[in-house]
This record gives C-alpha cells, structure tokens and sequence, in this order.
C-alpha cells in the first residue's frame, strides 16, 4: 500500500549556536551592562532611597527611612492632580487612537505610490523641537491668535477660548504624541495579509463591518504598542501643561518639577516620581502580558 | 528544434548564457482598490494641522514686529539677531556637540547590546538586556530626576558632559532595538557563510556582520541625533554651567518673555532636520538596500 | 554630595572659611561664566564687554529665583548671578558668596553713596557681597479697551468682569504677596491663620483665572490677558516695544502699597573667575552701559545718572517708577525661615495643584 | 433571463458567464475580453503562467476588483457592480487569511453570522463542516497552532459552510510541500464531489489541473489559450504555448513536403495524414517523450535514427535524450516495467530508432 | 595514517570518514553513531525527511557544530576540534548567504583574500570561475540583482573557487522553484562532473536525489537506513522506511506459507524464490507501482485479482488505484504509451487481474 503522508509539522525554530561562540558575545554585554548599571539602575535606587527622606535644615535632601512623603501625598490635592492626570493622560491615548488609526490606515492601505513620503512628512515635524511647536500652538490658538482671527474673518464666532483650558492640555499631548500611535499602527498595517480584508468582505461583512471584525483585531498589537508608547510620554508630561493649560491642570509632571526647581523639596519630588513610576508599572505588565499571550499562542 | 520543458514557451527560459531580469517575485498587492474619501479628506486634515504650528514658526520667523499674533511686513531681523545672538549660538554649539558625542556614544554601546542580546541566551545575560531597554518605556521627567540625583549625590557637577551621559543612558535603548530588529532580519547564515570561508569570529563581525548592518546604524544614529538635538527634559535636569543646550534654553525663554528669534532658530532647525531625513532616506540607497531608514525608525 | 545626616557643620565651616578669604582683585582671570534670567542685560552690553577684553561670556539662564538658587545649591560654578535681594540674604547666611571689594570697583561711585539705603541694605549688610541693580515693583497691568471697570486696589485681581481673562505670576512669593496686600496682611506672613486665609483668597480667585504665567508680556500682547499680575519693567518692554497700539495698556500700583524690590550684582564663593566677574561688574556700572540697560529692561537702577533713562522708557506710565524711597517703606520679600517657607511653599502647590 | 451584453439566455446549467470581461491597470490591459462558460458543479481550473492574469480574473468574479468592461453572471443574475459582501461566492485565500483572533470554530462559523442564523444552526453547520474536513477535534484551536495543511482546511471549510454557488480558489496548495499538496488534492477533489458545488480552481501547477479538473483553461497574458477537458488540453494542444505549458514536449520544426518534415538536411521524418498542410511551408509537430517508442514498433509507427547522449534515472521511469539531427534532441521517457533486470538498454553514444504513431504527431498553428 | 578511533587506516580515495558521529541536544540525540565513508569525487546526497539529522550532520563536517561523541576525519585528519575557518571545506547554505554589500565578484573573492592570495590571481581565479557559472558578464552585479537561480550559482561559485577538498550543500535547490530546480540540478551535475570535487548533497526531494548522486545514504531519525547507488536503495529498499520515502511503494503485509503470502483469508499472493522465510511469519513485500502489469503477462509472473477503483489521468502516465483485497489498495502507473487512442482502458468497478515478476516483490524486514 503506498506510503501514507501524514501533515508536516511546522518546523521548529531554533537558535545554532556552539557554546564558545556565546561566551565570546558575552563579553559584549560587558560594557553598555555596566553603563546601564552605573548611570540607570542606580539613578532609579537612589530616587526609591531619596523619597524616604526629608529635606534637611539647611535646604539640602537628607536620606531616611520615613514614609512621611508619602504620607504628605496621601490627601485630596495630590489625589486630585494624579486622577487628572490619568484622566488628560487616557483622553489623549482615546484621540490619538481615534486620530491616528484612521490615517494610518490611509497612508498604510490608500498611500499607493506616496506612501514613503508620506510616512516621511508624518516623521518631519516630529524633529522639529517639540518646545517651540507647542508654543506656537499657544499663540496660534491665542484669544487674537491667527485661529481666532479666521473664525471672526468668516464670522463663524465671536472668538473662542481655546487657550488655558483642560480641552488645550490634552490637544497639546495628542498633538505631541500622536506619532507614537501612528507609527506603530501603520507598521502592523504594513504587515497585515490584505487577503484578511477580502476575506471579510467575501464573507459578507460589509465595509464597516469587516474593519470591526477583521481589521482592527488583526492589528491589535500595534494600537496596543502605540497605547502604550502614548501613554507612558503623557502621563508624565509638564510642557503642556505649563503652556497650554490654565490655573486647574497641574498635572504629575508639573508637581515633580516643581518639588525638584520651586519648592526644592526633593524628597518629595522623589516619592512622586516613584508613584509615578509605580503607575506606570502597572501598565507594563499588563502590556507585556498581553503580548506575552499573544507570543505564548503563537 | 527544441525539448520544449513546461514553459519554455511562456518565458524566457533563464538561461545561463543570457542574464536575467531579477526572477519577478511575488508581489504583495499593497493597496486596496477604492479609496475611501473620508479617510483621505481626515487625513489630509491631520497633515494641515500637523504642519500649521510649523508654517506659524517659519511665518513670524520673517515678522518684522515682536509680535507673534499679528504679521506686519517680510524682514530678516531675526535671522540676524540669531547669528549675532552669542548665547544662542553657543547653545547651538553645545547641542551639536551632546547630539554629536551621543550620537557616538550610544552607538558603540547600542550596538554591543544589540549584538549580545541577539546571540547570547543565558538567562542572567537577557535579564540584564531587558534592563537596558526600560528607558525607552520610562517617562523622560523620571530618568531626568533620577539622573540629576544620582550626580549630585555623587557630587559630579553638572556640565555638558552630565547631560551627554545621560542622553547616552536614554539613546542606547533606541540603537539596540533598531540594529536588533536588523540583525534578527539576517540569517545566521551569513555569519556562518563567513567562517566558512576562513573567518575568525571576529573577522566575521567586521567583514560581514558590520557592513550588512550599516545602514541600521545610519538610521539609529541619525535617529539619535536628532531625538537628542530636540531633547528638553533630560538636559534641563541635567544641565549645568555651561552653555545650555538649545532646547533648555528656548524653554527658559518661553517661560518669561519669547523673542521671535526664537522661530528662526525653530526654521533652522526643522531645515536642518529635513536633510537629515533625506539623508537617512537616501544613504541607505547608497548601499542598495531597498529598504530606507524611515522603515526602520517606523518600525516597518 | 547629600548628607548621611545634617550637613549643617561642614557647610558652616566652609563658608567661615570663604568669608575669611581676600577678596579677589579685577582683572581678567578667564572667561566670563554668566548666569542671569534670559535676556536680561541688552546684548550690545554684553558684545561689549566680550570684545573690549576679549573674553568670552558663558551664557546660562535661569527661569526663576527658585531654580537659580537650586542649580547653585547643586555645586555649580558660575562667576557672576543676578540674585533678588531675598536670595542675596539667604545665599550670604549660607556663604555662597564672595565679598566684593569696592576699592576695585572704579566706578562704585555710581551706586554706593548716592542713596543710603543702598550702602547698608537689609538684605546685605554695608553691601559686602553685592552690588544694587534693578529696582522693581509688582503691580496689575490691563487692557483699558477691555475692563473699564478697575478701582486701582488689589481687589482688581478678583475683578470678575474680566473674568477668565486674569493672569496670576507663577511664583510663590508674588501670588501671595498679592493676596497678602488685598487682605492687608504682611506679605512676609507665615502664620498658619494668615496662610489660610490667603489660600482662601487665592482658591476664591482661581475660578477667575486664566492662568499662572511669568510670560506676562505675550499673554497680554495675544489678548489672553486683559488684567495681569505684572512686573513693571515688563509693562515698559510690552507697550515699547510689542504692541501695535500702546495706548490701550495701563500699568496700575494699588493702593494698598505693591512689592518692590531690587536686584543685584553677586559673585559665587564657588566662583571659577572671580576676577573677571569683577571687571564685568565694574564694566556694568559704567553710566553709558546703566542707561542702555535701564532702556533695554524698563526697570529703574538706583545710580547717580541713569534718572533720565528711565524717563524717558517710562514715559507716560508713571505707576512704573520705582524710587528708593519706596524701597525703603517695607513691602519686601524677606527671607523665612525653613519651617515657614515649607509652609508657604505647601499651600502655593496646593492652589496650583487644586 | 437575457444577459444584457450578450443577448443570448444564459443557460440554467451555467454557474458563471464571464462576457468580454476584461481588466486594464493604467495602460496594460491584464485580462484581455474573456468569454467563459463555467457549469454548475464543475470542477474548472485556469493554469497559467505567472501574471498571466489569473488572480484578477478571480478577483472580478469575486467583486474585490472591478472589470473594466465586460460583466460578470452568477447564476442567470449580472453582478458586474454588485460588492463583494453581497455575492453568493466565496473564496479560499493562498495566504489563507484565516482570522487569528478567532478560534476554527469562529473562522468558520463567521460568514454564516452575518447571514443571521441562529446559534444552534450556525453550531451545527460549523461542526459538520468540521467533520467534513476532519478538524472536528481542532474546533477550539487557534489559527496558529495549526500546521499548513490543517490551515488550509480551515479556510476551505470557512468558505464551504456557506454553500456558495461558486467557489473560487487561488493556488489554494501552493504553499504547502509536495507531500502534503498531493494528499489535498486527493482531499479536494473528494470535497468537491461530495459537495457538489462550482470550484474554480487557479493553478500555475499542470499536474495538479490535470488530475484535479473536469476542464482546464490555459490561460497567458489575459488570453484564453485553449479551454478543454484534460485530455483535450495535453494529446491534442492547440497552441505551441500549450504543448509547452503542460508537461514536456518535443517540438520539431522543419519544412514540409509530399507527406515529410525535413529537419535538417537529408533528415526527414514521416508526416502522414495532414493533406491541409502545403508544400515547402515551414511547420512544427510537437509529440510527448512518453509517447515515443524505443523498440518493438507498430507497422503504422512513424520511424526516425537517433543517437543517444544521455541517460537520467527517476526510479519510476528513465528519461533518455536523443539526437536525432544536429541541434534536434529529442527527449523519450520510458517507463521501468522491468529496470531491475536489464538495466539501461542504451549506453550513452548508441545508435538507435525511434517511433511513434502518426495521430500522436500533434500539428502546432 | 591510522583513524584513532576506529584503528583502522583510511584509504587514499576516502574524502571523508565519520567515525560514530553523535550529536545530542540535551536529552536528544539527532544523529546517532553515524559511520561513513564518502569516496573522493563523489557525489554523494544525503536524503530524509525533515528533522532527521541531515543539517546537524552536514554541520558537523563543516565544523559549525561541535560533535557530541566520535570524529570527522577529513582527507586522512582528524578535524574534530578545528574550527570551521581552518577547514579545508567549504559550504553552500540552503539561503545562498550571500553577503549583500558585496558585489558578485566580492562574493566570489571573499574566501580567497582570507587565504592572503594576491590580486591578479584572486581576479584570475574569480574570472575563471564565474565563467565556470556562466556568470562572468554579472561580476559587477550586487546579489539582489540577481535571479534565485544566478544566486545560487554564486553560492556555488563562491564555495568552489576555494578547491575545497569537500563542497557541502544543504538543501541548495529547496528555495526555487520547480523549474528553475530541475535546470539547476542539471547544471550543478555537469559542474562537479567538471571540477571533480566531493559533493554532499542534502535534500529532502527523492527525485533530485536519485537523478544526480553517485550514492544516496537515506537518513532517519539520526542513523543512516540504507547507502547505495540510485538503483540499490529504489529498486531494493532494505526497509519499509526506505520503500515508503523514495518513491511510492505497494506494502503488502500477510502471512507467508509455502511460497505464498496470505494478504486476507482467501487473497494470497504467490511469493516464489524466498526460502529462508518462515511458514507463518508475518512478512511484508513492496512492488512499485510501474513494475505492476495489467495485461500481455508473462509466463513467470505472480498473478493476483482485483478491482479497479479510481483511475487519475496525469498526462504523461495514469494511475490506477485497484483494490486487491479489503483494506489493500494497490497502486498501478501506466505510461499513456497510446493514451490518444484508447483513452482509459478500465472503467471504475472493473474486475481485472495484476502481474508481476516474482523478484519485484521486495521483501521488507
Ligand atoms: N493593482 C495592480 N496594479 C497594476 N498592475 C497589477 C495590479 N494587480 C495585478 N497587476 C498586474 O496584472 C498582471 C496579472 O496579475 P495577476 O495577479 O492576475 O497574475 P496571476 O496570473 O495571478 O499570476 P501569479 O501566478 O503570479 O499569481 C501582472 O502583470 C501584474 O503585474
Ligand atoms: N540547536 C539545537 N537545539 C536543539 N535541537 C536542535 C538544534 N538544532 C537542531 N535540533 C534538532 O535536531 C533535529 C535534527 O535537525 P536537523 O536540522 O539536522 O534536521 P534536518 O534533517 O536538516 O531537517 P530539515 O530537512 O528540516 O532541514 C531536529 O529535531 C531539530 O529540532
Ligand atoms: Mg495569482
Ligand atoms: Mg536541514
């Protein structure tokens, strides 16, 4: 009876690698490890260490072993300032995914021919400094700024307060960031089977439909990427804030700053950079464990 | 007459005395047919509102008043006040040496990581690779604090060299990711091709692995660059006597009162920017490669 | 380096040693390490000096008092800064700062001995390790095509007719200082009961604001502001040099008396070139560079010459001026001690962060 | 009812009519005015070369692409403009595009949702889909932990369950290794016949449109070469493009006269029966290495000498190349019905003669 | 000289001796006490399926991998523990790696400016060998300009210049397509014919094995199952491993007594000439399918009754799928020698008869 075939297994990958090749890159490692050690790992252990102490008589942070910072951020204005945070910091992660999916999308599956120069044009204005566009968001949207002028020149309205306000800080960092969600969306666009589109559509999802049910989740690990490479930059933000924002949207990164360069409270500083960092972690380990699934399955 | 083998007919049988067209490959279609008018009407949008802070710049960078709400008339004022400016220009300066030193630096170091992650398997050796990569997801506000208490409590005073070690610290992560996804991209093959034509492991690095991973350090570097050049927060923490650095000093402007020479600093800037992409663009042509470096920044 | 501990011993015992150190000679030692608000001399001055000694200045800036003071506490070597009278107290009780001998002033005349205040200052006794700059006031600028409505008291700030149109100073001592002085209280207080009160004051404002900003003169050229907490000098910089139409902008010193005080010249004990920083301030004090300086900044410098320059930037805003008179009649910012600098630092975040 | 382009009813027993379709990017026409009749329950292949056109015939009938003239009929009813989501034709992607985030049973169960089935149908539709193609244990696995073959049964069944009129298939076992594209073909075929529906089937692969199909049409740069059962294509190909397309032919071309194809000076081979063909043109023959006789010869047979210069071992046949004029080798293939005791009966450099029957002597146009 | 492990010398004609050649990967061993002796000249493949060991072993000769037990003599040397750069072997990878920021003639030269040649007769040496490849209008190219098939012929070029006393390949023809593989396959024939250089060959495709070696060693599972000549290991499998993976093979497993193998109760296949088996074994015979008559038999063939069950039309030969027993399917490949004529001789359901010749039946132990 003739051979019977059974279906081929997918094959293993594998790392070949003899064992004296390994230890020669080792020696590698060496160096940017110990860079990381000396200039990272320990600037991070001496903020944990510093956000035990108190400021000292003479100005100067002194270390300690009491929890007396954070206890001090334990009350309702610092509570207040860390839920606005989170709150701006969510908001811009919601616009620049509602903003930038949809022109990834354009560029990734309607860029034909332009697509590279587009992607190049998304990536300039990113360079040029970061300081000086979110000024000029600030007097472009300035009660006479050129906005402004437009809306009364068309007579469209008698002039709106763009300037100052909460809606200001969050369009400042979803301008500022949204790259970070473009980016990471277009490239799993890139990498998409198209084919999966067409799937959808032959089997009768229409348009809308398909997108919901195919697109997006086929490209969920980029807008998780881009969630995440949003959000970390957001929370922690002062720039916009400061030039774009009112009298009520202090946020995390202006009360850091104003603990380490105002009120020379260090100390404090420390334990709100730690919160902050604490925060974040959260939110890395629940990316890393959804990707981790996701690699796990696969 | 001829032993017609399947299609000898349909194409040129790539014979091996006439050279051959690259055999066509397998296109990927990359476009879907139908353009959505929407998504093409809100994305141009998105790239006026993307450019209209930047025209504002380059514009009341020629304003001829102080003003930055109302253009009066064209004028080169402020490009001239800027190249007279000495505490300007010598930001400037001192960016392009952090960006410069940096740039050097944590390529060296990055690629190292890079290579070490993507060969060795230990256990021990990929935790402390791991490690190296959290900057890039730590907010910059806390590697700025902690850099600045780790060199004050060192007792290091703070100078342009606080600031490039600390932009090193923050720019390793990027390099090793760009040459890590490059190298991963890269046969084992390769390497092995090289031994066996006589390579010791060494050489094998400098004569292959190197130069087929040129353009990944091209556009890291150039990536590099520019992130440091733009970067605020880690030298505004870490910034010490000497001239500061372009960015720490427009902030220090803006927080009281802006000149526009401000914006002509920004145009320059941005200009100098846009080479820099063309440049990282068509460097990675020099060598052939059909893919650019943009692909690799974006992660394509 | 911080400290295991307190660290006051050896910070006393060095600066012991520093106050007892000759005080430097002026001549040039190496380049200039400058250390000042951006944009704070007229650049011309600055050209200057670089090329009659063919020296060259180092340029850092700071964004305010807090931050300068903290950059200094971390070590760094500047020759020459710029620090408010408060921080000229608090810097000399910590001895960050070099004596100055006049004698190697030549032109000391032009500040010592015109006014008495000047020669024996609170802030610096005979003037040892400073040298008097500028002289300011704290007051409210408005837009006169905008709010007509105005009573010339500090009540101004709460006006609510121009209500999400008023800016606040982003600085601790200025917004309290200006509600301290509505409310007719010291505007040095650190009393719990008067802390509370001006937190009240202040939170009771806050649904008026526009926001905290120290870049008063743009926000009142883009018409964000019609009613600002303003520096005077800056007034002067706004209607001379940036706006369109000068005459719809009012400077206003309340009645309840405005905070005044004066900048000065000071040498770092940590000073890498304490001799050129001296040329540099003998240079400054020349009567030409005053009046370039006094026209550049707006604000007033108290020397034998400079009346007229002044005169003439001021002219037509004479809420602007700034005598030594004035100065003199309290309303000053005084140091507090840590305690009560911690207190009024917790309750300015607590309003910001609200 | 009336197709409005051709004017002719289409017939009940046709599943589709392509008429004058056609399809032009920019300036190149792709798909030249097809003419196609596919019937109901027909096993229908389309072979062709690489970019000859295929795919975006496929993709006009199933709507991701518009033909730029002609029009496309599904089961008596024009759908030249109706979108894809709205025809009763599905697909088998080559790529697969199975949906990773849903597990088999969703992949498969996700166009009948759309259809507003109930649950406990659309469950069991799915399940006895599943069995049909053997996955019934593999319902709860994801897309991923599945090997190639299992894959590609996926995406067959995740068409099927929607009992499509047409099925439309790109190089559906292109990816898979020889092995395993051996056993699907078996496994497909089989499929088919149990379902009963239209499967129009793209392959560049001629062994596979040979074994697979009721007809096959060779396709080549957006031209239908020759439409036809399988046996039609290969004994009796129209075109020089199809004897090469399809397996290997020997193709000699002389001038011809009185009966005879001179190849080569003083070399001639035989050419009965072709009365329609004139003197001294110049014409070609094509004539199947298996179909070529290396001894015991038929009275009938066509004869001609050779040399031969090489022999090559397959295990299951031998495949000799034989010189019968300078520049004419002739390739021969015989099967090894008794290799195992003779041997090669030729050494390389012998003289030998070569026969064939006349009809097997195809004449190319 | 004298093999240190095995004691025994190694002939001057042995390229490569592997003496109990082990590799284990933790618990699991790959290539289990491999012993072989690869001739000078030879080319010689080495055929499994996936994951049997093939690479493992290959890298081991090349040196890119260190054995676990037992030793690579190379030309009379032990080699065991030299790295790869100083062996006298060169390789060709199944992904060409070649180095893309070298131009074709880069490539080429890359091994011969390690050894420290000179330049005129690295250029003389690289020229030449380019001709060899008929690549020499292409030096200037840069790889990615080439076709997978110029590629590969770089590859080639670029092990071969360096006179390895050994070329290794693995799996050199696996990435191109069908075509383009068996024009390669020739080629790389008529090259090692030319330079004379041992070829080891790994491949997974039994055709290429069998049409280009000198001797093809069947791998499975990490031992070697059979070495032979092309003829040896298709026409006389030793085991069923090596029946069933070249080719396809009829395993007809009964009862053997008395000269005949009893396949069911009542079905028996006569099995003549095997007196050492056993009356009662249980005993497994395979016939290929082209050896298997249908009609003309001749007197000494074994005869046995079956029914016809699925006929499948190739082109170039049918195959008849005919039922000899319940649950025995026999396989029957006829070449279509007349096929135009008499189209399929057997319907399905036919009754008809089967023949062989008694020592085409293998027996498998
Ligand atoms: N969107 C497009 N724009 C321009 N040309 C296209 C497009 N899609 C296909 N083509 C061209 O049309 C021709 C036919 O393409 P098609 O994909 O139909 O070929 P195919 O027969 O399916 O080939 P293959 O066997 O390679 O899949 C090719 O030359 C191709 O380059
Ligand atoms: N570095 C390694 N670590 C662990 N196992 C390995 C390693 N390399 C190979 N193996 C295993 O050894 C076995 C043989 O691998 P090898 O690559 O030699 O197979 P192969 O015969 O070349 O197969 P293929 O035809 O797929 O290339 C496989 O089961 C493989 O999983
Ligand atoms: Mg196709
Ligand atoms: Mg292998």
């Amino acid at each position: 009876m003739a051979a019977s075939t059974r279906d081929t297994d997918v094959e293993p990958t594998r790392t070949r690698r003899s064992a004296s090749h390994t230890r020669l890159w080792g020696w590698l490692l060496l160096p940017p490890a110990a860079w990381m050690m000396a200039f990272f790992v320990s600037s991070i252990i001496i903020v944990v260490l510093l956000s035990f102490g108190h400021v000292g008589p003479t100005g100067r942070p002194v270390f300690g072993a009491s929890g007396a910072n954070y206890a001090a951020l334990w009350n309702e204005t610092y509570l207040s300032v860390f839920l606005r945070s989170v709150v701006y910091a969510s908001l811009t992660v919601l616009l620049c995914l509602l903003i930038g999916y949809p022109v990834a999308y354009t560029i990734a599956l309607h860029g034909g021919r332009y697509k590279n120069a587009l992607v190049a044009a998304l990536v300039i204005p990113f360079f040029a400094s970061y300081l000086i566009r979110m000024y000029a968001w600030s007097t472009l949207l300035s009660d006479e700024g050129l906005v402004n002028q437009a809306l009364r020149w068309f007579g469209l309205s008698e002039g709106v307060r763009f300037l100052n306000t909460p809606g200001a800080v969050v369009a400042g960092l979803t301008y500022g960031f949204v790259i970070f969600m473009v980016l990471p969306v277009y490239a799993s666009l890139e990498r998409m089977d198209l084919a999966l589109i067409e799937a959808g559509k032959d089997l009768y999802h229409g348009p809308l439909r398909t997108f919901f049910a195919v697109t997006l989740p086929a490209t969920r690990a980029g807008v998780l990427g881009g969630v995440l490479l949003v959000l970390l930059p957001a929370l922690g933000d002062f720039v916009s804030a400061q030039l774009l924002g009112g009298p009520s949207t202090f946020m995390i990164g202006n009360l850091i700053q104003q603990q380490f360069f105002e009120s020379q409270n260090q100390p404090l500083g420390s334990a709100l950079t730690v919160v902050l960092m604490i925060a974040l972690l959260v939110f890395m380990v629940f990316y890393l464990r959804s990707t981790d699934r996701q690699r796990r399955e696969s | 007459m001829t032993t017609l083998d399947a299609a000898a007919a349909s194409s040129a049988t790539p014979s091996a005395t006439t050279p051959v067209a690259p055999a066509p490959a397998r296109r990927r279609r990359r476009s879907v047919e139908g353009r959505p008018r929407i998504a093409v009407a809100f994305t141009a949008l998105f790239f006026v509102v993307l450019y209209l802070p930047i025209v504002v710049v380059v514009l009341f960078s020629f304003n001829s008043r102080k003003s930055l709400s109302s253009f009066e008339s064209f004028s080169t004022r402020w490009y001239v006040q800027f190249f007279n400016d000495d505490a300007l220009l010598s930001s400037l300066r001192a960016s392009l040496v952090i960006s410069g030193v940096a740039m050097v630096g944590s390529l060296i170091l990055g690629t190292m990581l890079a290579l070490a992650l993507e060969r060795v398997s230990s256990r021990p050796s990929r935790i402390l690779g791991t490690t190296a990569l959290v900057p890039l997801v730590t907010p910059e506000i806390v590697t700025g604090v902690a850099a600045l208490l780790l060199f004050t409590g060192l007792g290091i005073k703070l100078s342009l060299m606080t600031v490039i070690i600390a932009e090193i610290t923050f720019s390793i992560s990027y390099v090793a990711v760009i040459v890590r996804g490059r190298l991963s991209a890269m046969s084992d093959d390769v390497e092995e091709a090289a031994r066996d034509l006589g390579c010791t492991p060494f050489q094998a690095v400098r004569l292959v692995i190197l130069p087929a991973i040129l353009p990944a350090l091209v556009a890291s570097g150039l990536l590099v660059f520019a992130l440091v050049f733009d970067d605020f927060v880690l030298a505004f923490f870490t910034t010490g006597v000497d001239p500061q650095p372009l960015p720490v000093r427009i902030y220090s402007q803006i927080r009281l009162s802006i000149s526009p020479a401000i914006n002509a600093v920004g145009t320059c800037m941005m200009l100098v920017s846009i080479l820099l992409i063309a440049f990282s663009l068509v460097v990675p042509r020099l060598f052939g490669r059909r893919d650019s470096g943009l692909d690799l920044i974006s992660g394509g | 380096g911080f400290s295991g501990g307190d660290a006051t011993a050896s910070a006393s015992a060095s600066g012991a040693s520093a106050s007892l150190a000759p005080a430097a000679k002026a001549t040039i030692d190496g380049d200039l390490v400058y250390f000042n608000w951006a944009e704070y001399l007229d650049p011309d001055v600055l050209k200057g000096f670089q090329k009659e000694y063919g020296v060259k200045i180092i340029e850092t800036n700071y964004d305010s008092y807090p931050s300068m003071m903290a950059k200094l506490s971390s070590g760094n070597e500047y020759d020459v800064v710029f620090p408010g009278s408060k921080e000229v107290a608090q810097l000399r009780a910590a001895s960050k700062l070099q004596r100055i001998d006049k004698a190697q002033l030549k032109n000391a005349d032009q500040v010592f001995g015109v006014n008495p205040y000047f020669d024996d200052p609170w802030y610096d006794s005979k003037s040892d390790y400073s040298v008097p700059f500028t002289m300011y006031k704290t007051g409210i600028a408005y837009r006169k095509d905008k709010v007509t409505t105005m009573s010339g008291s500090w009540n101004d700030m709460w006006n609510t007719s121009a209500s999400g149109h008023i800016f606040v100073l982003d600085e601790a001592d200025e917004a309290i200082g200006m509600a301290a002085l509505k409310l007719g209280l010291d505007i040095n207080t650190i009393s719990p009961d008067d802390l509370a009160k001006i937190k009240e004051a202040l939170l009771a404002q806050k649904p008026l604001l526009r926001g905290y900003s120290t870049d008063d003169i743009n926000n009142m050229a883009g018409g964000n502001a019609w009613i600002h907490h303003m520096w005077s000098g800056d007034f002067l910089n706004l209607v001379n040099n940036t706006v369109k139409d000068p005459g719809n902008y009012e400077f206003l010193a309340p009645k309840e008396g405005t905070p005044l005080g004066s900048d000065t010249y000071a040498i770092p004990a940590n000073a890498a070139h304490p001799g050129t920083a001296l040329v540099f301030i003998d240079y400054l004090l020349r009567p030409e560079n005053i009046d370039k300086n006094v026209t550049y900044l707006g604000y007033p410098m108290p020397t034998k010459s400079s009346a007229a320059a002044f005169a003439k930037v001021s002219e037509g805003h004479p809420a602007c001026t700034v005598t030594v008179e004035d100065l003199g009649r309290a309303n000053v910012f005084k140091t507090q001690t840590p305690e009560g600098k911690a207190a009024r630092d917790a309750m300015w975040t607590e309003v910001k962060a609200s | 009812m009336t197709h409005p382009a051709s004017g002719t009813p289409v017939p009940d027993d046709v599943a589709i009519r392509l008429v004058g379709l056609t399809k032009r990017f920019g300036g190149t026409t792709v798909v030249d005015h097809l003419d196609l009749d596919i019937r109901k329950g027909e096993f229908f292949s389309l072979l062709g070369p690489s970019g000859c056109g295929k795919t975006t015939t496929l993709r006009m009938i199933a709507g991701f692409s518009d033909a730029t003239e002609g029009s496309v009929v599904l089961g008596g009813t024009d759908v030249t403009s109706v979108p894809p989501h709205k025809r009763n034709v599905n697909t088998v992607f080559q790529s697969y595009a199975l949906f990773e985030h849903l597990d088999v049973a969703g992949n498969v169960g996700f166009g009948l949702r759309r259809k507003g089935l109930d649950k406990a149908e659309i469950a069991r539709r799915v399940t006895e889909m599943l069995e049909l193609v053997e996955l019934g244990a593999r319902s709860k696995s994801k897309p991923r932990e599945l090997s190639g073959g299992q894959k590609q049964r996926v995406a067959l069944a995740r068409a099927l369950v929607n009992r499509p009129e047409v099925l439309l298939l790109d190089e559906p076992l292109a990816a898979l290794d020889l092995k395993l594209r051996r056993q699907m073909q078996v496994e497909l075929k089989n499929i088919q016949r149990e379902v009963g529906i239209t499967f129009v089937f793209v392959t560049h692969d001629q062994d596979e449109a040979l074994t697979m199909s009721d007809r096959v049409a060779i396709m080549n740069s957006g031209v239908i070469e020759q439409c036809g059962t399988p046996e039609d294509v290969y004994e009796r190909p129209r075109t020089a493009f199809a004897a090469g397309f399809i397996g290997t032919s020997n193709l000699m071309t002389g001038t011809y006269s009185g009966g005879e194809l001179t190849l080569a000076p003083g070399i001639t081979v035989p050419l009965p029966g072709h009365p329609d063909l004139v003197d001294g043109s110049t014409t070609s023959i094509a004539v199947r290495p298996e179909k070529i006789w290396m001894y015991e010869f038929e009275p009938a047979m066509v004869r001609i000498a050779g040399t031969v210069v090489a022999t090559v071992y397959h295990g299951a046949t031998t495949q000799y190349l034989v010189d019968v004029a300078p520049d004419v080798r002739v390739t021969v293939l015989e099967q090894n019905l008794v290799r195992s005791r003779n041997e090669d009966r030729w050494a390389d450099g012998d003289s030998i003669e070569l026969g064939w029957q006349p009809d097997h002597a195809v004449v190319i146009h």
